[in-house]
Order: C-alpha cells, then structure tokens, then sequence
C-alpha cells in the first residue's frame, strides 16, 4: 500500500506536507501530470535553440505542482484560466498536448493554427480559457465565466466552477481588486489561485509589495483563504478539494495562496542564476522537494516506468505532429477577425 | 391614427425598447453597470427593465469599470450577452485594456474557439459644463483596432434597429450615444428589426457638396444644409450610422459626384474618424480632384463654461460657412447669422 | 470658557463625540469654516435655477465635517486633493472664494477661467490640487504629489503632507488599491480620507461593497487606519491630527474613513428623498448632529454673530464678483493646450 | 580616428546617454518602471542608471500601470520630470484613464495652474512570437488627443535628441521605441542636444513619389526606396520623427512636388497616423490631383507565427510594389524578389 510507505518513509513525511491520497490510482495519475508537464517543458528548452519554436516561452519548471495539485480535483467540464506561463496548467486541466506543441511551431495543427503561441494557449474542448500575456487581464475574465457557470448552475446543488492562476505581480494590478470585490459580492464559483513565485520577471516582492499580508488582504472581502507557504501537490490538492466542494455547492469564491519557485529565467529556455537578482543556493531547498521525484518514488519501479515510457512517447508523437503540421495558409491571417 | 408600427418613439425610448425586447426573446441578454437599475434608469433608456427581468439581469455595479468589463467578456465568452452601460464614454479609458487587448483580439487569437458578443454603451455629453472629461467623443480610438465594431446612431429608428443588431451580433460593440439625440423623436416600428452595420444612409440630397456627420454632427450638418440651401449651395448630408464597419462606397460616390467632401466628426479630427473617412475617399480618387476638408472638436480639451464651449464644437453655422467656402472659394467668407445653438441643444437643461 | 460650556452641556455631550479643543480659537475657525461651507453651497443652490452656473454642481451640504476637520490641521503648504464633490475641502483648504464663484459662473475671474467649473476646482496657491471628474483618478495623482513631497522632506525631521479625499465610490476602481500598496511601499506622507455616504449616485454600498471591512482592508498593507462611524467635525479632527503628525515625521500613509451622509441630490441644488432609494428618515440622525449648529452653539453669541456676518458679507462680495467679472476671451479656448 | 562628438552609437545607448545627462543635469529627473534597475535593463536602454543615480532615481515598481501613471503625473506636478518605461506600448492601455482624462488635461483644465512634464516611453515589439498583445503601434490614439505629444524617431541621433527634448518639455510625451530600431547606430553628438518635436526629416531625396515611414517603417520605406531605383522609380522618403505636433508642410510639400503619396505606418491605417497624415495633406490639395494611398498592418489582430505575421506587416518589397503601382498604374504588377526581412530583422532573436 501506497500509504503504508509513505507512512514507513520518514525521509518523505519531512520533505512533503499535506495527506498523501489513499487511493494509489490519484497518486499515479498526479505523477503522470506533474512528469509530463515536465518533460514537455524540458523538450521545448531542448528544441528552442533550434528556432522551431518562435514565440516567447515561460517555462513553469518546478512550479508545476500548483498547477497539478488544482487541476487534479476539477472535473472535465469545470474550467480553467491561466496565464502566459500556462503550459502547466493547460497539460494539467487536460489540453491537447499534439495541439499545444503544433502551436508553439506555429503549425495550423496549433489549437488556435498558430495565432496564439506559447502565451495564448487555448483549448475549449478541455475547458482551458484562453492565456493573455498582459498580466492580469484573464482574471475578470475567469471571474466572467464564473459568474455565467453560476447562472447555469443555479438551483443545482452543484455547479462548474473555473479555477482561475495567476501569479503574484497579477496581485498588484487593480483588477485583481476590482474581480475580488464582484466575486464575493455575487458568489461566484470561482477558485483563484496565486502562484507566488516571488518574483515578477527580475524583480523581488520587496520592490512591490508593501507587506506579504496578501491573504489577509483577500480575506477582508469575505473570501475564504488558504495560504501554502510551500508547493507540496498533496497539499494543495487537499486544499484546492476542500475549496472546490465549497464552491460547487455555492459557497462564493476562494483564494489560495501557494509560495513556489521558477527553476528557469523568466522567459526562455535557460537557468539564470548568474544574473545577479538570484543565487542559485535559492533554488535548493525547492529542487529538494521536488515534487516529480517525491511523488514518483512512491510509486513502484514498474508502473512508474510504464508512466514514463507513456509520457516520452506521447512527447515524441506531439512533437512529430508539430514538425508534420503544415504552416497556416496565407489567408488564414484573415480569418477570425469577426465572428459571423 | 397612426398604425402601431408606425408610432414616433424618442431616441431614450428606442434603445430601451431594442434592449427590452432582445432581453425578452433571448435569455443570455443582460444590463450590467453603475447605476442602470435606479429610478433616473440611465435618462429613461433602462426604464423598467428591472421590474420586468429583475435584479440577476439588471444588475447595479461597483465602480470598477475594467474589471466589469472583464466579467462581461468572460460572461460572453460562456454564452451570455452583455450590454455594458457607461454613462460616459470618457469612462472607457478606464476598460481600455479589456476592450483592446482581450475583447477584440479573443476571437482572432484563440482561431476562433470563443467569440465575445457584447455591447459597451457609452454616452458622449454636452454643454451645460461638461467640461474635459464628461464630453468626449473617443470612438476613433475603437475604430483602430481590429475586432470591434462602432456604431453612432443618429436617430431613434436606427437607435433601435443598431441596438438589436448590436446585441445580437457575436463581437463587441462600442455603442455611441450623443446624450442631444436622446429627446428626438422618429418612426420606430414596435416589432424588433435590425439595421445592418456597415451601410451609410443619405439624410439629405445634394449635388454642390457632401457633407459627413458623425454622431450629433449629423444634425448640424442637416441644419448647415438648410443654411446652405439659402444661399443657393445643394449639399448631400451622408449619416454613416456605423464606423466600423464603415461604408466608403457610399461616401465616395457622393464625394465623386459633389466634388467636395466635408467630414464633420463629434470629437477630435487628428487621427480621428474625419481623418479616416477622408483619407480612404482620397485613396480611391484617381487623380479626380476632389476638396476635402474636415471639422471637429477644437484642438483642445473642452473648456467648461459656455462662453468658450460655443467655440470648441462645430455648429450649423460654422459648418455652413466652411461648406461655402468651399463651394465658392473666390466669395468673401460667409457666416450664416444664426444662433450656434439648435432647439434640441437648446431644451437640454442641467445639471445632467 | 467653551470648555467648561461643553462640559455642562449634556447635549452636546450626547451628540458629539471627540474632544472638544480647549482652544476657544480653533472652535470659532472650525464654526466658521463650516458655516462659510455649508453657506456658499446654500448660496449656489439658490442661484443654480437661474442658469448662471452651468456645470454640474455636486453639493457637500452634510458632509463638510470631513473636510473641516482634515483640513483644519493641514499648514498653509500642506497639499490637499478633491473631487468633483469639491468645494468643500476647496474653501476648507482655504482655497479663494472669489475664484471658485467665478469659476462656477464659467468668467474670466475663476480660478481656472471657467475652464473648470465646479468639477475641477484648483487652487495652487492655497495647495488644492485641480479635481478630477472621473472618480478615483485623483488618487494616484495625490500620492505622485506626496511622493515629490517626500523626496523635498528627506532628512527634514517634518515633510510636507497631502491629504487625499475620495468617495466610498472611488474604494472600488483598481487604481485605489495600486495605489495604497505604493504608498506604503515607499511610506509617502499622505493622509487618505474616504468620505464614506453610502452611495455612489444613487446605488448604496450593498450593491457595490462585498464586505464593509475597508479599514481592515488597507491595513492590510501596513496603513494605519481609522474608522469613524459619524462625521463629528472634533473627533475627526483629533484624528486627523494625530495621523497628520505621524506623516509629517516619516511614518508613511494612514487612512481614515468616515462615514458621513449626503443631504443633497448626488447632482443639482435639489433634494431627493422622494426618490425611491432612501428616505428622508436615513437624513434624520445626521441633521440632529448637525456640526455646525453644535459647533455654533459652543460659540458665545455675539462672537457667532460676527462670524455669520463676515460670511455672508464674503458670499455676496463673491457673488459679486462673479457677476462683475468679465466672460473668458474666446482666444482663450486655445490656451494652455500645451505648457511652454 | 573619428572625434569623440562624431563617434556613433546604438538606438539603445543613444537612448541611455539622453537619460543619464539629463539626471545628471536635473535632479528632478527620475526614471521608474517595472524592471527598469535590473541586469537587463530594458533591453540596455537603462544600463548602469540605477549604480550612478541610486534606487530613488531609479525605481522598479509593482504592476501597477495606472497608479504609477498617476504617481508621476501628482510628482511632474510638484516639479518633477518622471521618465515612465513601458516594456510594452500595448500597456498604455492600462493607464489610458491617467493619460488621456488626468495627463492630457490638467495643464488646460486648470487654466495652467500645473503643468505635467513627463514621458512615457513605450516599446513596440515585433517578430519572434510577440503576437497580438506585445506588438502594437497604438501611437495613433494619443495623437487624437489635445495635451499629449507623440514622438517615434528612428535612428539613434533623433533617439537621443528626441528623449533630452522629451525630458526637458512640459508636458506628457509618449516616446514610441521599436525594437528592431534598438540595434541600428548612428553618429550621435556626446554632448546633450535637442531635437525639436514637429520637424519631419527629409530621408532620401527623390522625384515621382512620397513614402512615409512611421517608427520602423521609415527603414523599410528606405529599403523600398532602393528597390524602387532599381526599376527607374524616384521616391523620396519622409520620416515624421514628431506625430504630434506633426509637420505637415514638410510632407505636403513633398506630395505636391512628386505627385503621389504613400504613408506606411507601423500600426493599423483605420483612424490611425497614417489617415491623419493623408487627410492633412489632402487637405491641402486644391484641386491639385494627387495620388494616395496608406499601408500598415493587416486590419486583424496580430498573429504569432511567422507564417502569417509575414503578411501582417508591411515591407520593403510590398511597399516598392504599392509605390510602382501608384507610379505606373498601367504597368502589371509588380513585386520586387526579396526577403521580406531586413537584416536588422534578420538579427533579432528570442525569446523576448
Ligand atoms: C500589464 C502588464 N505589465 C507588465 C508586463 C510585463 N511582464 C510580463 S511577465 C511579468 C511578470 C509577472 O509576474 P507574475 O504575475 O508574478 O508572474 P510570473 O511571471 O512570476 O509567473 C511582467 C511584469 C505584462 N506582461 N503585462
Ligand atoms: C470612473 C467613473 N465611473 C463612473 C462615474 C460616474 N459617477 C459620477 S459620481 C459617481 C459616484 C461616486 O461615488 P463616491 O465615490 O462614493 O462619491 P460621492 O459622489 O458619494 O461623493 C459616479 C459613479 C465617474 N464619474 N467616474
Ligand atoms: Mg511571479
Ligand atoms: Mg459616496
């Protein structure tokens, strides 16, 4: 048993917070999302240089748990927004992953044939919203479709609830404010999730944030609150559950809060620890708990291979899709400026 | 008696009836924004919707316009239809964001895999100290950017007709409101109907001169031609209803047969809407010689007191006298004497 | 002594709260400052019919403890910014008479040369900010004032302050929370004051507040607060004070709310309780506060007396000169489009 | 060897230089933006600013673009000169309300009682994915608007001249920066000077036909222009440098000397630059037969890859195509055989 191990791991219960999920099969499925989200981000660093893939990529390396932990209690037709930095959470909500790399080549095989790129992933079928590369800006928009779910939802005991991410720079444009205050006002089913990486392209919260106090800053407009100090997947899963049920039943919004960490640069395939706004030794109690080793290890050797093998091989196939998908055609530029 | 259909209904009225009935036929539809269920209703044009469709589908807002703008976006991306009501159009400044970089850019960026029918309503003020940031006419701004349409309607039926296709259209829309058109009547027929985005209307015939009036200048420009017509000038008034789409046939060919085209805007003409409609009838003129000119809000911010106000909008008179210019440009100059003010302006009394 | 007067006035006691001064001085300025309000607004309502003043003209009648009490603290270079529900901070903050009467019958004589009108009232040389017509976007423009402020008090153990007025309305625009968060940041001596009279127009804060925590809310950034729930012109006052010093010597922002009540229509001369959104009830308990009745019953009558009359007497000189003054040249509506 | 006033420097550098001299002249120069004191340094253009002139001069700031708008408009106002950075012109749109309701009007509104020196410097993206949201030219909007000036230059000595005037000006200026111009040098003087706002600069000189280039367009304008000597066409080409104010005698000057006149703006031509300066010159045309046309971005949105965003923008090849078609309007098309990329272009790499 899955919970006998972890319970027999001592190494484990200090580097992971949060219940690890009886049910072996969550365990299973969570690894097999947070090693994709990986793998595919290491293969795009891998193939960037090439100049196959020509848009600005934001690597979610290491933060993927957020992502994850969320994504994994949200049914097929909740829905899901995210930003710019969204390959985690596309994968995680279940977004096509031949399409997402058909997108980033720019390929018409691409969800939106090439239109949108790495900051602007789409895929209604899996309920992911679009990205936006202005911070901020899906935030009502996550709030918006909220607030229609509610309306469908209404009179059910259970509604669709939207999950919305965005990172801790998004706190500090007034729309997060604003969204806020008509969330709670008119109980939407929504979930906001605050990846809080520390960082806004180089710049340290210490340059933009007057105090840390963000969930007591929430908390005030009635919105219940969750604050993870670290990016444990089983904690937030936990987290993100309990919220989500809430939610569901018509509860009005929630907000979590969850401290993680960038792995790579800002934008682009690279490690930065030389740029002088970051130490490497940073990095190292977050590469510790690595979440993609700590869940995989409580898997056994066999079925953890057999997820890997599934994964490169789905990697492998996407990546060939990309590289067969022809260019958008020529005409295809004006298409989509209006709908009919 | 007048049939039923053929009754006279007030600009206010217009809308109000456009928005009651697409509210009725369809239940997607929704009014969203400060202030649209109280008793003044947003000067009548959300009169009684309230009562008839209730708090979940007229719903007051916090003054947060960017993030209600983004509600809606999101709303429409779901399915809903939102009318989103500014009693100003200066105010969507403040939504400039959602509106440029999310709603007009969804559908195109995302292929096609949402779309995002809303309305932005928005009212231009004026006179009775409006001043710099209650009267600005900045639908130009929005006629830049692929993937909104704008439409300034000039008249009660078109009001209605504009509105209903407004809503029922599946990409956002910026709604101009000259808040001086909302007291004139026209013929509205009860039933709802659509007018077509995209389709100038010649208000008046002319062979000397065509004049364009966007917005309220469309009433100016009926006025100047009356004045024009005293001194012996035909001139053909075009209302182009919509902007974007914008109907450069119709224009051009007016322009083509007068030889003179005078485009008098309800804003600032640099880089404005004026400036558009000139240049795309120049580009398709062939060499034709063809006098252009244009008219606008002096190049200045709106000055409150009406001692400088009167100089800051064009006005019958002024439009006139340029229009003659124009025609015969060995005459001395010519003024009409009349008063800048019409009766509509006129009966508008503050403080609102 | 006027203290010893209060002190044996059980009704005043009742019905005022805060220390009344001992100062017999500061009484008779408070008195006056509120009278000279509350006078000129009555004055403009009355005058209003007669089409002399045509812009919108938002009246503080009711309200102009707020503005008494904040300003009566502020030094002649202290900075202070309104809205277009301004003339009261305006003549609080000892901006000219004369000017603002020109200003509102749109002559030559107004401080902005009828440029303005009443929504934009400015007077620099008694350092009241130009107000803003747009709600909520004077704000950030007061902190910048403040910002430029601090930079000149560096190393001064006392800096100058700006004290920003706003309505509950303005709370909810995304610009008042960025700019809270900046303001603490970088700890400008600014004096928040939010005039909280229950409604933006016509819509009341359930429509439009999720929650009433707002002082909870800003303290979130490490603002200290003060929540006043009447609008009694001593207690904001002491309030006032004691902030206002801690600002002047380095302590960053602080924010005070206080609740007050509009007697007036939003916009107009009028009255407006007939009007289906409150009743003349809710007016009532303020009316029975009345600050300037109560701070003119701590007067000695004769002294009262001389003050009334010195108002009325700058009013009608006001009025006149309104009147008298000439209409703006039309040249000047191509004036100061550009500074040189 | 080449006397120190005479050596050449990058857009990026000339851009650094103007900035620190004038901090270094006038300590009410500041410079705030998000990621302005970083290793990076806005791509160069604030490199080592924060080491001379410390963390008060030099101010990162949290994402809070209509605030900080707000800040520096309150602190221009007590007298101090802000410098703004936007690493995206398409983030205005967030402070819309403070630019053009606060900005644009507090000079006049108050009758002069305050002035607002500052810029706001804005950076145009292109190529490598910027896509729909990172690569707008939303300079037209600002010039539609009294109180604000808009200047794009295009090489490294108006780039410095441009920002010293910029800075020293009392009033709001919207700087647009290309960065594909970021790379291109030029001879730049060491010693502070100006250039001043609403002088077009004549490019190349030439007889048959006016080409326009706004921001980088002027390069790929120049480009044409070779490619269009190559068939034995002339064009002269224009850079604006200022927007607003805008020289139009320059312009209109040159149309009527050559006949024919094409505006090529980076940015869509609906309401835009390029139909203000079109309208503005024919305008002046009485009678005089004259050709013209506009190009700029296709009216969609912008896409991400670089099989449709070749077709997005304009450049040298489809601009000497339009220009020979104007020229020669009987001739068959034609289109010279090159890469639509320049090397400046060619040199640009990602990711951002
Ligand atoms: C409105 C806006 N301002 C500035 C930028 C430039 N920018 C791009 S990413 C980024 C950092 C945002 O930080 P955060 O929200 O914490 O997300 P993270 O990148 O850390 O995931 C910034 C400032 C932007 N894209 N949009
Ligand atoms: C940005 C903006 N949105 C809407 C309006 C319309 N409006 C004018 S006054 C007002 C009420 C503002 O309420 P509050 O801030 O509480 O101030 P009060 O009028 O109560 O003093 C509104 C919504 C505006 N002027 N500006
Ligand atoms: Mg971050
Ligand atoms: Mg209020």
């Amino acid at each position: 048993m899955l919970s006998d191990l972890v319970s027999n791991s001592p190494f484990l219960g200090e580097v992971m917070s949060g219940n690890i999920p009886a049910d072996p099969a969550i365990i299973a499925r969570v690894y097999r999302s947070l090693r994709l989200i990986r793998r595919t981000e290491e293969e795009i660093a891998r193939i960037y240089p090439s100049d196959k893939i020509k848009s600005p990529v934001h690597l979610s390396i290491g933060q993927e748990a957020v992502a994850v932990g969320v994504c994994d209690v949200l049914g097929d037709d909740d829905v899901m927004s995210a930003t710019y930095r969204g390959h985690a959470a596309y994968l995680a909500k279940g977004g096509d992953l031949r399409q997402m790399m058909a997108e980033l080549f720019g390929k018409a095989g691409g969800g939106a044939k090439g239109k949108a790129g790495s900051m602007h992933l789409v895929d209604m079928k899996a309920n992911v919203l679009g990205m936006s590369a202005v911070v901020g800006t899906t935030i009502p928009i996550a709030a918006g479709y909220a607030f229609a779910l509610g309306r469908e939802g209404q009179g059910e005991t259970e509604r669709r609830i939207t999950a919305c991410f965005f990172g801790d720079g998004a706190t500090e444009e007034g729309v997060f404010s604003e969204t806020l205050n008509f969330a709670a006002l008119h109980k939407l089913p929504v979930l906001f999730v605050c990846e809080n990486n520390g960082f806004a392209i180089h710049s340290p919260l210490s340059n933009r944030w007057a105090t840390e106090a963000l969930c007591e800053r929430v908390a005030t407009y009635g919105i219940p609150t969750h604050s993870l100090d670290r990016d444990d997947v089983f904690t937030i899963r936990e987290t993100a559950q309990k919220a989500a049920d809430e939610i569901r039943h018509g509860g009005g919004p929630q907000f979590i809060e969850c401290k993680t960490y960038r792995w790579r640069e800002h934008v682009g395939p690279g490690e930065d620890y030389d740029d002088s706004y970051r130490n490497r030794a940073d990095l190292e109690p977050w590469q510790a708990r690595d979440q993609i080793k700590l869940t995989g290890d409580m898997l056994d050797a066999g079925e953890r291979q057999a997820i890997d093998d599934e994964i490169e091989t789905a990697i492998a196939d996407a990546i060939q899709f990309a590289e067969d998908s022809p260019w958008p055609d020529p005409e295809e530029l004006f298409n989509h400026v209006f709908a009919d | 008696m007048s049939s039923p259909t053929e009754r006279s209904l007030s600009y206010v009225e217009a809308l109000q009836e456009a928005v009651a009935q697409e509210m009725e036929r369809d239940e997607s539809v929704f009014v969203i924004g400060l202030n649209v269920d109280d008793h003044k209703a947003i000067q009548g044009t959300t009169q009684g919707l309230i009562d008839t469709f209730g708090p979940q589908r007229v719903m007051d807002t916090p003054l947060s316009e960017d993030a209600i703008t983004g509600i809606c976006i999101g709303a429409a991306m779901a399915g809903m239809r939102p009318v989103h009501v500014h009693i100003r159009m200066d105010f969507l400044m403040l939504c400039m964001n959602q509106l440029v970089n999310m709603a007009a850019k969804a559908h195109y960026m995302y292929a096609g895999q949402v779309s995002v029918p809303m309305v932005s309503r928005s009212i231009i003020g004026k006179s009775w100290g409006q001043g710099a940031q209650h009267s600005q006419g900045l639908h130009s701004m929005f006629m830049h950017v692929p993937g909104l349409k704008v439409v300034a309607p000039t008249n009660a039926y078109d009001a209605k007709g504009c509105m209903t296709a407004a809503i029922r259209d599946n990409n956002p829309v910026i709604f101009v409101e000259h808040r001086l058109l909302y007291s004139t009547d026209a013929p509205v027929p009860v039933e709802p109907y659509t007018v077509e985005f995209g389709k100038a209307r010649i208000s008046g015939q002319g062979t000397d001169i065509t004049l364009v009036g966007v917005s309220y200048m469309l009433v100016e420009c009926l006025a100047a031609r009356d004045l024009l017509a005293e001194v012996g000038i035909s001139a053909e008034v075009i209302d182009p209803v919509s902007l974007m789409p914008l109907d450069v046939d119709t224009i051009a060919a007016s322009a083509e047969k007068t030889g003179r085209l005078l485009v008098v805007d309800n804003a600032w003409t640099a880089a404005g809407a004026s400036a558009e409609i000139v240049a795309a009838v120049c580009e398709r003129q062939a060499g034709t010689p063809l006098i252009v000119s244009r008219m606008g809000y002096a190049p200045t911010t709106c000055p409150t007191t009406p001692a400088l106000e009167k100089g800051f909008y064009p006005n019958a008179a002024t439009i006139a006298s340029r229009a003659h210019a124009m025609v015969r440009p060995n005459d001395p100059a010519w003024v009409p004497d009349v008063e800048p003010t019409l009766p509509h302006e006129a009966a508008f009394r503050g403080p609102f």
